[in-house]
């Protein structure tokens, strides 16, 4: 991880030499998808064309989304890199700025700045077999991830792709949801809190670490990504030490307050790192030796 | 660069000053107002006021303000406009400022100037330069020699003034900045006095080592000390507004959907809201933790990742704090816990 | 330049001084248009800060209307806003707001000839005091 | 200060309470609130003329709470800000013990609230000559000085809060001024965000404030915070007859009223 980072940040330094870090970039609303009741899909573009064309990023940046007048917020990128010419970012209606963001309307202007943090080390997965484990609102960051792998299908064996959501209506990417189970070269299993399930559901029935355990899915040569609340992370890492998977091997994000996202404003750190500069992206190894402030 | 030495009389310190703000510098001192001794500017070397320990809040501003305009936008039919507004015009000279104020640029600098530099803070340390006067009185909060600064330290300052027995001024000249400034008035600097500098200095005796609390700390991480010091702390940002090397900010927009601003402002480590999460999650929920998180940053966060300790031992934040957390008291009952 | 065109922020409660500007718009008698009205549903429900919001957004002079007392449609609103206005105009007044320009006044449904008359006389009175030039530097002050 | 010493030992012995908040020796020969567990603790317990921080801002807060039963070393004005907290049913009669001391340091022991009531009743006014010189001082300054005095006071604030950490009556759990749908009151400490701010604090403690001057002395760039509230005690005592802190039942002076209010702007 440190060593991409090195490499990263003298290349961003540079191109940041004398711009001002908190000058956003001028971003056109393109399409906006409705997901789930208080979440939307926003499709940006920029304004400026050859910023656009400059722009490059790897799977699990994030940025800082603003709405002028009201003030920035943080999600990762949902778009994949292998698809240029826009960014794609999913957020629930909470806060103040997210408020804004879901009263515009397509075409209206907004500020993105990024992208910031380190990236999945995708790299490095190549030939293996992967497991996607999400949970609720943290498909996002999991999406730009699986559509940047299977726009990269053959570097890897088998994709299985878990997923679960409070209830049916609360499932993102619906449409996307249906591309991949129809896709022979992923295994995709949706799954609903008990409760959550409507008349004509025909996924699993449960909470994802139950649903994994029924799946045992094999841990050999296997690279496991889990991301979802803080209660899911908490159930689900047990399940996957039992299944044999190593904490080197199983990756997650973690999300915290951030108003700079490039390590100055002192807010997000854990422990020692700076979950801006240091993560998002951590994988078991490290959650295990940073401190319980996350 | 190696460090020059002269003399400046006693009596030339104004002229000296008179000449800075010719030269196109404004110039920022101690002046006393009320019961309280805080920087401002200056027209003349009788507004500076000498007989203090420290001043309540530091020079911090200078460098880094208290509220600061990133950008203006202004919403067009198609589009937005972004409007920078440029650094200070003028360059300003903090004079009179001491040693370990001077030396607190260092952590600043290293937090602004890591990874993405911060334009903002370039600017004005670039159009900034610091003439500081060494210690002649110190209190028991200070512990600068603790955290590797003394009371005649160079570091940070252009030039170093002490005064020597007869009132007139050793003049230390540290920096290519601290040089262009002596040309201004070259007359005034003449040679360096016989006289030792170590004499007319406070005395400030070294209370724990630095490096060693560094590797100590980490362990602390679950101890009950944190939750000990910190039952009579109320919460509040004193301490972190006065503290020169306090660095955290926050980045709020004014306005209205045509046109406002984006600013950013300080904020502070200890209050309860600086990390809540939209959700209401708080990994920092208590104050125990936040006052952890006050001393792990400054004292073993900021050494690991940028080499520099988040602290001169100025005793700024005992001072101001309204329930005496004495910050050197908790750092040496850890130190020697 | 022309003459100084006070602005003045009017905040009126909804049953008895909204009312009587209606009144005054339907029985045809003129006022001076500097006027910006804001309808809430009592005096009680006015928020003391809404009258800092005003100046700091360029008002020159604020009236603050509703029923007179016991003709109040929720009974005690204006019972409530009284104290509140009294506490509240000493504080501008302590702190050097100047407190002639914000104008109580109790104008029911009825009384469309008396909003009439009380906002041309607030308006002119705030004409001769001229802009509120104090409080709008303060407006953007303080930041570097 | 012995018999302060004895009363908390002996209540920490059989287990009346569980700690004892009362003043100890700080640096410099400044005094810092100190929290007494142990019985031999006791005698870090100190009473003299430096002790003036109103210990009752830390009857409410989680971390203190969680320490079992509270036994406060109250100095008069800690006396009346617990009646008022008792007032907005924020303490609970007998929830805690309090320890009065009175000016000279003479140690009496409250049992229950209506005790206090009729000590702090048998106490003197609200604000001292001096505190009420000082504000007609300022009311016979023109509205541009008073302006000129309270830009200049206020433009040097930096929003560290330490009015509010400080003041007892300051317990909501979420102030306004971290409410930010709206955002009430501008976040960074610019004039307009430093005048908003304080308007409001004073406005939203009037009425309430028993004046023991901790927002005044908490400050640390000295602005003289607690003028504002002073200001306020004494216009409420004089249009509406009521006082804060004098009973254990809510008399709140801006949530009551009575039809004949008098005043005499409203047109």
């Amino acid at each position: 991880m440190s060593e991409t980072k090195e490499k990263r940040e003298a290349k961003d330094a540079a191109m940041a030499e004398e711009s001002n870090i908190y000058r956003p970039y001028l971003m056109r609303l393109e399409k906006i998808t409705d997901e789930a009741p208080g979440v939307k899909t926003f499709r940006l573009k920029f304004f400026d064309e050859d910023e656009g064309k400059n722009f490059t990023f790897k799977a699990g940046q994030f940025g800082e989304y603003s709405v002028f007048g009201e003030g920035e917020t943080t999600f990762c990128i949902a778009s994949s890199p292998t698809r240029t010419g826009y960014i794609e970012c999913t957020f629930r209606q909470m806060g103040r700025v997210t408020t804004a963001l879901a009263n515009l309307e397509e075409g209206s202007v907004m500020g993105f700045r990024g992208p910031y943090g380190n990236t999945f080390p995708i790299d490095e997965w190549r030939g293996k077999n992967l497991l996607f484990i999400a949970g609720g609102i943290a498909l996002p960051p999991m999406r730009c991830l699986i559509w940047n792998c299977l726009d990269l299908r053959d570097r890897f064996n088998d994709i299985t792709i878990l997923y679960g959501a409070t209830n049916v209506a609360n499932l993102v990417y619906k449409y996307e949801l249906e591309e991949w189970a129809k896709r022979p070269d992923v295994k995709l299993v949706t799954t609903v809190d008990p409760g959550g399930e409507t008349p004509e559901w025909k996924g699993q029935i449960g909470m994802v670490p139950p649903v994994l355990e029924k799946m045992a899915p094999a841990s050999a040569d296997t690279v496991a990504i889990v991301c979802g609340p803080p209660i899911m992370i908490k159930f689900t890492f047990p399940v996957l030490s039992k299944l044999g998977f190593t904490p080197e091997n199983v990756f997650t994000t973690l999300e915290n307050r951030m108003k700079c996202g490039v390590g100055k404003c002192g807010r997000c750190n854990v422990g020692k790192y700076f979950v801006c500069k240091d993560g998002p992206v951590f994988t078991f190894a490290q959650l295990k030796d940073l401190p319980p402030e996350y | 660069m190696t460090i020059e030495k002269r003399t400046l009389k006693k009596e030339a310190v104004g002229e000296f000053i008179n000449r800075l703000r010719a030269g196109q510098w404004q110039v920022v001192a101690p002046k006393k107002k009320d019961k309280q001794v805080t920087f401002g500017e200056i027209s003349g070397a009788e507004d500076i006021c000498q007989d203090y320990v420290q001043t309540t809040q530091s020079a911090k501003g200078v460098l880094f303000p208290r509220v600061e305009e990133l950008f203006r936008y202004q919403m067009q039919e198609n589009g937005a406009q972004i409007l920078e507004r440029e650094g200070p015009p003028q360059g300003t000279v903090i004079f009179g400022l001491r040693p370990c104020d001077a030396a607190a640029v260092a952590p600043l600098a290293a937090v602004f100037t890591w990874d993405y530099p911060d334009a903002p803070f370039k600017k004005r340390l670039a159009q900034t330069a610091i003439v500081a006067i060494s210690c002649h009185q110190a209190d028991e909060y200070c512990f600068c020699t603790s955290v590797g600064g003394s009371p005649g330290d160079t570091r940070g300052s252009d030039i170093l003034l002490t005064r020597l027995s007869g009132g007139d001024y050793l003049a230390e000249i540290v920096t290519e900045k601290g040089k262009r400034l002596v040309e201004l008035a070259a007359d005034l600097f003449t040679v360096a006095p016989k006289e030792e500098k170590e004499k007319n200095l406070a005395r400030v005796e070294k209370r724990f080592d630095a490096k060693k609390l560094a590797e100590k700390l980490p362990g602390f991480f679950d101890s009950p000390v944190w939750i000990e010091q910190s039952l009579r702390c109320l919460g509040c940002g004193a301490c972190a507004y006065v503290c020169p090397a306090c660095v955290c900010f926050d980045i709020q927009d004014e306005g209205n959907e045509k046109r406002g601003r984006r600013l950013r402002c300080w904020d502070s480590c200890g209050f309860s809201q600086f990390t809540l999460h939209t959700s209401g999650h708080n990994p920092r929920s208590v104050q125990s933790q936040r006052w952890r998180q006050r001393l792990m940053h400054k004292f073993s966060y900021q050494p690991d990742r940028l080499d520099v300790v988040g602290c001169v031992g100025c005793g700024r934040c005992s001072r101001a704090c309204p329930v005496d957390m004495n910050l050197l008291e908790h750092l040496i009952q850890i130190a020697e816990g | 330049m022309s003459e100084f065109e006070p602005r003045v922020v009017a905040f009126v409660c909804n049953w008895c001084t909204y009312a009587g500007a209606d009144l005054t718009g339907t029985s045809r008698i003129k006022y001076a248009p500097n006027v910006r009205i804001i309808r809430f549903p009592c005096t009680g429900r006015i928020d003391f800060m809404l009258l800092l919001k005003a100046f700091a957004n360029g008002a020159d002079g604020i009236i603050v209307s509703g029923c007179h007392p016991n003709d109040c449609h929720y009974t005690s609103g204006n019972f409530h806003a009284r104290r509140r206005w009294i506490m509240f105009r000493e504080l501008l007044d302590f702190m050097g707001i100047d407190v002639r320009r914000v104008r109580f006044a109790w104008i029911s449904a009825a009384e469309g000839a008396k909003w009439a008359q009380f906002v041309n006389a607030v308006v002119k009175d705030i004409r001769a005091l001229g802009p509120y030039q104090h409080y709008r530097q303060v407006v953007g002050a303080g930041i570097q | 200060m012995d018999a302060l010493r004895n009363k908390a030992r002996e209540l920490l012995e059989n287990k009346l309470a569980q700690v004892v908040i009362g003043y100890g020796e700080g640096s410099l020969g400044r005094v810092r609130p100190v929290f007494v567990k142990e019985p031999a603790a006791a005698v870090k317990l100190v009473y003299d003329g430096r002790c003036l921080q109103n210990l009752a801002t830390y009857l409410l807060k989680p971390e203190v709470k969680k320490m079992g039963k509270i036994a406060l070393v109250a100095k008069p004005a800690a006396l009346k800000t617990v009646l008022q907290l008792a007032a907005e049913n924020q303490i609970v009669n007998g929830e805690i013990i309090v320890l009065g001391v009175t000016a000279d340091g003479k140690l009496i022991d409250f049992p229950d609230f209506k005790a206090i009531e009729a000590h702090v009743a048998a106490s003197g006014p609200d604000l001292s000559p001096e505190e009420l010189a000082v504000l007609d001082r300022l009311s016979h300054m023109s509205v541009e000085e008073r302006w000129a005095y309270w830009q200049e006071q206020l433009s040097r604030c930096f929003k560290c809060y330490a009015c509010r950490a400080a003041c007892p009556l300051c317990y909501c759990t979420r102030c306004t001024v971290e409410c930010n749908q709206p955002q009430w009151i501008p976040v960074p400490a610019h004039d307009l965000g430093n005048l908003e701010w304080h308007v409001m604090r004073a406005m939203h403690l009037a009425g309430r404030c028993v004046n023991c001057g901790d927002c005044g002395r908490a400050c640390p760039l000295d602005i003289p915070l607690n003028l504002l509230t002073q200001m306020l005690v004494k216009g409420v005592g004089e249009h509406f007859g009521q006082r804060a802190g004098i009973s254990a039942t809510l008399d709140h002076a801006l949530s009551t009223f009575k039809p004949n209010d008098k005043e005499n702007f409203i047109g």
